[in-house]
């Protein structure tokens, strides 16, 4: 067999209780290349790596690494053999520190049984340092935002020496183009020390660059495999999907200096725990039916904003006008009701229910509408769900499931939903196409201008240049908390964006800390 | 009155002596007795309480009055408080007739006279005295008020007290040394009710189901007699023979109205000032000048005394 | 939650409907047990006697159901009991003594009832305001508001029984006793189980207030941002705890026709098992009503099955012991299966 | 966890400390409140007396500080010591008699102790297993186990207490009550507990077995997946709280000199508030042993000082109840704040 392929699998099946999730597909990994892995939400990508990295066990398949067969009962038996893996869901321990989350599992001892917690801080620095993302090796996990803990999640790998293997699982579906820039570097130092790296994302534009050859999964099965350099992203997008698909092109001919404004956003302002602020003197407005895209580095304070508008940070100073009545915020609650719908940044802990199905995880926000003296009209219920099923194109076989049962993608199309069932004059969407597929992505978006195009004024987060290019109206850029430009949809540009999303920061210091 | 002092065999009195002689207990120091009952939820132990209380009181006491739950180790902790507490004495209604041994030692060790009344512990030379009601002649006197009201025969249930109290043995064997004389008394079902009403209402209904057609019920304690009477009532069972021991109100108004038969009143009352005058003596002259034992007769309250009864005293 | 996951079943439904009945196999297992282990078992008024000791812990466990759905538990159920039993007890016998004016009064059964019920649902809403708004865990919360109730219970009366708690004519304050009495020969205790037990679960399965707190058990944090009032939901469902403890303390008083401060103790463990055999997930936003009950009857069976066979106490525990572990064991198999089938019913589905 | 929040100011540190202490400000105002109040409690003996009382619910608590850390209860703990007292009690009065053989072996101290504790141990285990194997709610099982428990030290005599447990020299298995005596004026159940809480703190602050109950508690799922044996180690957890447990069942019966089959009911309670006073998260992951020492002196102080004031018991049941909420608030109070200041040290950093 080739020297160049570390790992061979060969034949691998899995199937869950009723899901044949993979597929007799026969995989290799190559030697300091990048190998990238990319398919639908659902085709089996995660679960393969899970096989790999000892997570799960294949129903039946063979693995080889250099010649001799290997079998893998769990991840420590898969990291003695030198591969780690990148989880695709977060999976840190919140009551811990930085420190503690890394070597959690590969504890560093001096003699048999006292942790050596020197070293652990030592090798945490350095590892961060390398990632250009310095923090107190002491802070609780619990206490950083998502994109540091991802970082945190990245170095627990980057430990390893012996290191044959380095699977990730979409590490930068929270990063953005700074950290992912930070990330490829690492990953090209990687491959050349000859370590071989299996790359997931839904990002196809990164898969361009960083990617060496590329397969592709559908539905569990193995479609096509290639080099990078052969191809090109419609290619991709073919293969994945079966059908040619893409970002929608917006043409909408509006004349935005006649529409009114639903909501303006004067001065707002947001303490930051311990000095400093989250949010510094922001202003905004958006107008009907507009769909206003809010770009920013990770930290950059968006999220804050959502908060705010919400009522989640009573502490913020600033008006917030809505069809120009100044709103005097009370709760979350009180902000439906003025007609505003959130859809948070995190689904899984966030946005789901999971122990409710499928159809009373979208009518939720809404069932007081249905009830008729106090009982919940099941018909009524029911239509309104099915409307919104078939209205977003959630692909579900019967709503009383559970919420878990769906892929990725539609779980998220299940909380947009839900959001939308309050009808909302305003939706805030924070990172609504986080972690799923570009099939997925696209309806989502479709999703979106629909309920534009009916008047609905929408705020997006996104940390995906392309995506908010193709999307918004209008675009604000946030840097540190203070906005640093606007660009209607005409003039945005990706260079522009990222150009206006460093501004906030001065020193280059202060922006490895953000 | 049903009450005096009973002689104990000689050979108790001998170990006694040697006990006793050793030395006199002056008391910790202070002028406070500790007051120590299983629970200030039952009338029964709050008797107790409230009448040594007032005795101790009368005579110029300092008191503190606490309960155990029948927890062993809790009042070892009590004991051990009064000592720190430097307690002049301790009258206690103990937490179990082995489990309480040590704690009394601990509190001779500290020079603090103990005096147990109710329950006896199985130990001489310990506690200066042992003031408990003869629950054995007690239960025979009701057992056979029982047997006649049963006419001699019948089928019967009978309601155990807590298997860790000595009294319900006790109580449960007078019973029965008397009951198993009469053939045609047949017992169709035992179960613990623990002391407690509740237990002993759902208790006695269930028994009732598998045993419809019962004659009457023994109880060991009267808060279970209680209970028993209020099941056999929705049972429609009203008036047939059933019997307690502790001469609790309760149980007093159930025999006025004609719904229970006898109980056996162990003057807690009397008992309780017994002991707190015993200490007192103790305290004053180094000795009570009575034997560590005594055993105060109970007395069978039926409907012809039952109108005397008061807070387990007995008019004169 | 056994219903809900139920009607995942798209097809297989046979099968399903028999997995839903888990608990009820148990139970049905337990009265054919002791239906031969003792002859007069089987029988009607048996059943009625069964149903009567059940109802308390019934009506405590339907309380519980919705305080551990909500994701909390409540210690304090017995103590309430006991509390408000003893309220009551002394409304009836000594009426409320107002010292200021040196004036006592007495009310009639219905405000008696009302001011017993209105403590139990006070001590509810301590609860659930402790538990709110300093987020002090349930357990402490409910385990030191349960020793405070435990203790207030005996300072009503320093101790004592309120005994024959059946009022006076002259002050109109009768009939209290009708709570432990029958009625057409069913125990007054069962009717008000079956009344408590038809609204709870119907505000549970349709109405907005139902889903709300099965969404705050599953995802307090999600809730919150669907516009559920998660502070406001949680505490009503610790005033209704309150409520249905101090409603059984009543029924229980009424049985014994007197008050015992200790009325209750331990009974928050029946309780809490009564649900969890009943399907009711500690972990918070499964559980249901119907299954509840279930629960309670088979807690009732072995209880009064074990009484009627003459086993002693001691052996009691033990076999209790290992039937409510077991219960739960096969239940988890059966959830597990179903949650199977929900999945291939799915997949079949796409 | 205390402990971690603090390191993080790198620079506020003397604020921190204070905040660390917490419960142990709590702790000094009840001591001072108490020495004023009863003139004797200020006292060696008295303290001495106290740290023997707290000896107890202060080694069941360290076991349950394990067992909260993991995100279980271990409602089990007082049944097991109270089955464990009877087990040696047992083995030292009348030996273990193998029937079939028709012999009587009497054991030494140390096989008794050993054989003793094993039981304990053994409960733990079953625990472990039924909730890691059926994934069983930790509460339920415990509360199923403390059934069997109670039973089986029950069966043991059939309710009887073993008396006068000294042993005899002739069987050579004398000695048993000095787990009960003085050593050098303290306390043998201080001494112990001493050891126990330095192994133990140790094992939680310095050791990956230490950290991976805190990981297990913190986030079961990531454990797992850092390569942690979940299972094992909650399982040791148990089997720890156990073994804490069955000491404290034989200090306890070594102090009476005798074995109660009731001794312990209720005990669980104290250990859960101990730890809980002590600032372990009911929802796991964070918690030290120091802490729960503390918490479960906080306990001890109320009852003992209450008790040397003339408390009546009713009024100890509620105060004790408001104390425990209380402090639990005022940790929570002072969590927030150490949290802030924890962040605002960070952001110093920056
Ligand atoms: N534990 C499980 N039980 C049942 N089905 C599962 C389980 N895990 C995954 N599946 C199913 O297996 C299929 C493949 O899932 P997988 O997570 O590998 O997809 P993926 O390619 O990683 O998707 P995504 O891009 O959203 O991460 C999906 O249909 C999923 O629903
Ligand atoms: N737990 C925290 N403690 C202190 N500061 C925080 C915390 N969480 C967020 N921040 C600050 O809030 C600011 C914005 O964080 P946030 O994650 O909301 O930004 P964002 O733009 O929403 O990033 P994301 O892309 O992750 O949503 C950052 O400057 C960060 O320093
Ligand atoms: O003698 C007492 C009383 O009978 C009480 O009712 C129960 O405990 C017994 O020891
Ligand atoms: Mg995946
Ligand atoms: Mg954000």
């Amino acid at each position: 067999m080739d020297k160049n392929v570390v790992l061979h699998a060969e034949g691998m099946n899995k199937i869950y209780p009723g899901t044949k999730a993979l597929d007799n597909v026969s995989y290799d990994v190559l030697k300091g290349k990048v190998n990238v892995l990319i398919g639908e939400n659902g085709a089996g990508k995660s679960t393969l790596m899970k096989l790999i990295a000892g997570i799960e066990q294949p129903t039946s398949g063979k693995m080889y690494m250099d010649g001799e067969e290997v079998a893998f009962k769990d991840t420590t038996e898969a990291r003695a053999k030198g591969i780690g893996i990148i989880h695709q869901e977060l999976s840190l321990f919140p009551n811990l520190n930085v420190y503690q989350n890394i070597f959690m599992g590969r504890e560093q001892t001096t003699g048999r049984f006292k942790l050596d917690n020197k070293t652990h801080i030592a090798e945490t620095n350095r590892v961060l340092e390398k990632l250009e993302h310095v923090m107190d090796p002491q802070t609780l996990a619990g206490d950083l935002r998502v994109g540091q803990q991802q970082m945190i999640e990245i170095a627990r790998n980057f430990l390893q020496d012996d290191l044959k293997i380095l699977i990730m699982d979409e590490p930068t579906s929270s990063l953005s183009e700074q950290e992912v820039e930070v990330l490829f570097r690492l990953m090209r130092e990687f491959t050349e020390a000859g370590i071989a790296i299996v790359y997931i994302s839904h990002r196809l534009e990164e898969i361009m660059r960083i990617g060496d050859n590329v397969t592709i999964l559908r539905d569990g099965k193995y479609v096509a495999r290639a080099e990078v350099k052969d191809i090109d992203v419609p290619w991709i997008v073919q293969q994945m999907v079966g059908e040619g698909k893409s970002y929608p092109k917006k043409d909408r001919e509006i004349e935005w200096s006649k529409r009114e404004k639903v909501l303006e956003v004067k001065n707002l302002t947001l303490p930051k725990s311990g000095g400093g602020y989250l949010l510094d003197n922001v202003n905004f407005n958006l107008k009907r039916g507009e769909i206003l895209g809010i770009y920013g580095l990770m930290g950059a304070g968006r999220t804050e904003i959502f908060e705010c508008i919400m009522g989640l940070r009573p502490e913020h100073t600033g008006e917030i006008y809505k069809d120009g009545k100044l709103l005097e915020i009370k709760s979350l609650r009180g902000q439906i009701d003025n007609g505003f719908a959130i859809v948070p940044e995190d689904r899984q802990a966030e946005g789901l229910v999971q122990t409710l199905s499928i159809g009373k995880n979208i009518s939720l926000s809404s069932l007081e509408d249905y009830t008729k003296a106090g009982f919940i009209v099941k018909k009524k219920e029911d239509e309104q769900i099915d409307r919104q099923i078939k209205d977003i194109m959630i692909k579900v076989a019967d709503k009383d499931l559970p919420i878990l049962s769906l892929s990725g993608g539609n779980q998220q199309k299940v909380v947009i939903g839900k959001g939308i069932l309050t009808n909302p004059d305003i939706l805030l969407l924070d990172e609504p196409s986080r972690g799923i597929d570009i099939g997925a992505k696209t309806e989502v978006f479709d999703i979106i201008n629909q309920y534009a195009e009916r008047g609905v004024s929408i705020l997006v987060i996104s940390s995906e240049l392309k995506e908010i290019v193709s999307i918004a109206d209008r675009v604000i850029v946030l840097s540190n908390g203070v906005k640093t430009g606007e660009f209607v949809h005409e003039e945005v540009s990706e260079d522009q964006l990222v150009l206006s999303s460093y501004k906030g920061h001065g020193t280059k210091k202060s922006l490895k800390e953000n | 009155s049903g009450c005096g002092a009973k002689e104990e065999p000689a050979k108790e009195t001998e170990t006694k002596e040697e006990a006793k002689e050793d030395e006199v207990l002056k008391g910790g120091g202070s002028n406070i007795i500790y007051i120590i009952t299983p629970s200030q939820s039952n009338v029964f132990f709050k008797t107790e309480a409230e009448v040594c209380e007032a005795t101790a009181k009368e005579l110029g006491y300092e008191t503190k009055v606490m309960s155990h739950d029948d927890d062993a180790t809790m009042q070892m902790e009590q004991f051990e408080a009064a000592i720190a507490d430097k307690a002049a004495a301790i009258i206690c209604d103990n937490a179990g007739a082995d489990s309480t041994i040590e704690a009394v030692k601990a509190a001779r060790e500290a020079g603090i006279p103990t005096f147990l009344i109710d329950r006896e512990i199985n130990e001489e030379g310990v506690a200066i005295s042992q003031i408990v009601a003869n629950n054995y002649q007690g239960a025979k006197a009701v057992a056979e008020e029982w047997v006649e009201a049963m006419g001699e025969s019948g089928k019967y249930v009978e309601l155990l007290g807590k298997e860790s109290d000595t009294n319900a043995g006790v109580r449960s064997d007078a019973f029965h040394e008397v009951i198993d004389q009469y053939p045609d008394l047949e017992m169709v079902a035992q179960q613990s009710a623990n002391w407690d009403q509740t237990e002993a209402y759902d208790k006695m209904g269930t028994i009732l189901q598998s045993n419809p057609d019962i004659d009457g019920v023994i109880c060991g304690n009267d808060t279970m007699l209680c209970g028993a009477v209020a099941a056999l009532e929705d049972a429609g069972l009203v008036g047939i023979p059933v019997i307690g021991v502790d001469g609790s109100d309760d149980a007093r108004d159930l025999i006025k109205a004609g719904k229970a038969t006898a109980t056996a009143l162990q003057q807690a009352a009397e008992i309780s000032r017994m002991a707190v005058k015993q200490a007192d003596d103790y305290l004053k002259n180094g000795t009570t000048g009575l034997d560590e034992k005594q055993l105060v007769d109970c007395v069978a309250i039926t409907k012809d005394n039952a109108e005397k009864l008061e807070a387990f005293d007995l008019a004169k | 939650m056994g219903k809900n996951r139920v009607k995942k079943a798209g097809n297989t439904n046979w099968v399903m409907t028999l997995l839903k009945g888990r608990t009820l196999l148990i139970l049905a297992v337990l009265v054919i047990f002791f239906s031969f282990a003792s002859p007069n078992f089987f029988a009607v008024n048996t059943g009625l006697t069964i149903a009567k000791h059940v109802a308390l812990y019934g009506i405590m466990g339907i309380g519980m159901t919705y305080v551990i759905i909500t994701g909390g538990i409540d210690l304090s159920v017995g103590a309430v009991a006991g509390l408000s039993g003893m309220v009551a007890g002394g409304l009836i016998n000594e009426g409320l003594t107002i010292a200021p004016l040196g004036v006592t009064v007495y009310f009639g059964l219905p405000w008696i009832i009302l001011i017993s019920a209105a403590v139990g649902v006070l001590i509810g809403w301590l609860n659930g305001f402790i538990i709110t708004r300093f987020n002090v865990a349930p357990f402490i919360t409910t385990l030191g508001t349960m020793n405070i109730a435990r203790g207030l219970a005996n300072l009503r009366s320093n101790g004592a029984t309120f005994s024959n708690i059946v009022g006076k004519e002259a002050l109109g304050n009768t009939g209290f006793n009708y709570l432990g009495k029958s009625i057409f020969g069913i125990p007054a205790g069962v009717i008000i189980l079956v009344l408590i037990a038809i609204v709870a679960a119907c505000l549970l399965k349709y109405t907005p207030f139902g889903w709300h707190i099965l969404a705050i058990g599953g995802n307090a944090k999600a809730a919150k941002l669907s516009g559920i009032k998660v502070e406001k939901n949680t505490t009503l469902v610790y005033m209704f705890s309150g409520f249905c403890s101090a409603i059984v303390g009543m029924i229980s008083a009424a049985q014994l026709v007197a008050a015992h401060p200790a009325t209750g103790e331990g009974w928050e463990m029946n309780a809490i098992s009564a649900a969890v055999l009943g399907g009711t997930s500690m972990s918070g936003g499964i559980g249901s009503v119907g299954g509840t009950i279930i629960g309670a009857f088979i807690i009732g069976v072995i209880n009064d099955g074990m009484t009627m066979c003459g086993v002693s106490e001691f052996w009691q525990k033990v076999i209790k012991g290992i039937v409510v572990i077991a219960a739960v064991i096969v239940d988890q198999f059966q959830r597990n299966l179903q949650a199977k089938m929900a999945l291939q019913a799915r997949n079949e589905g796409k």
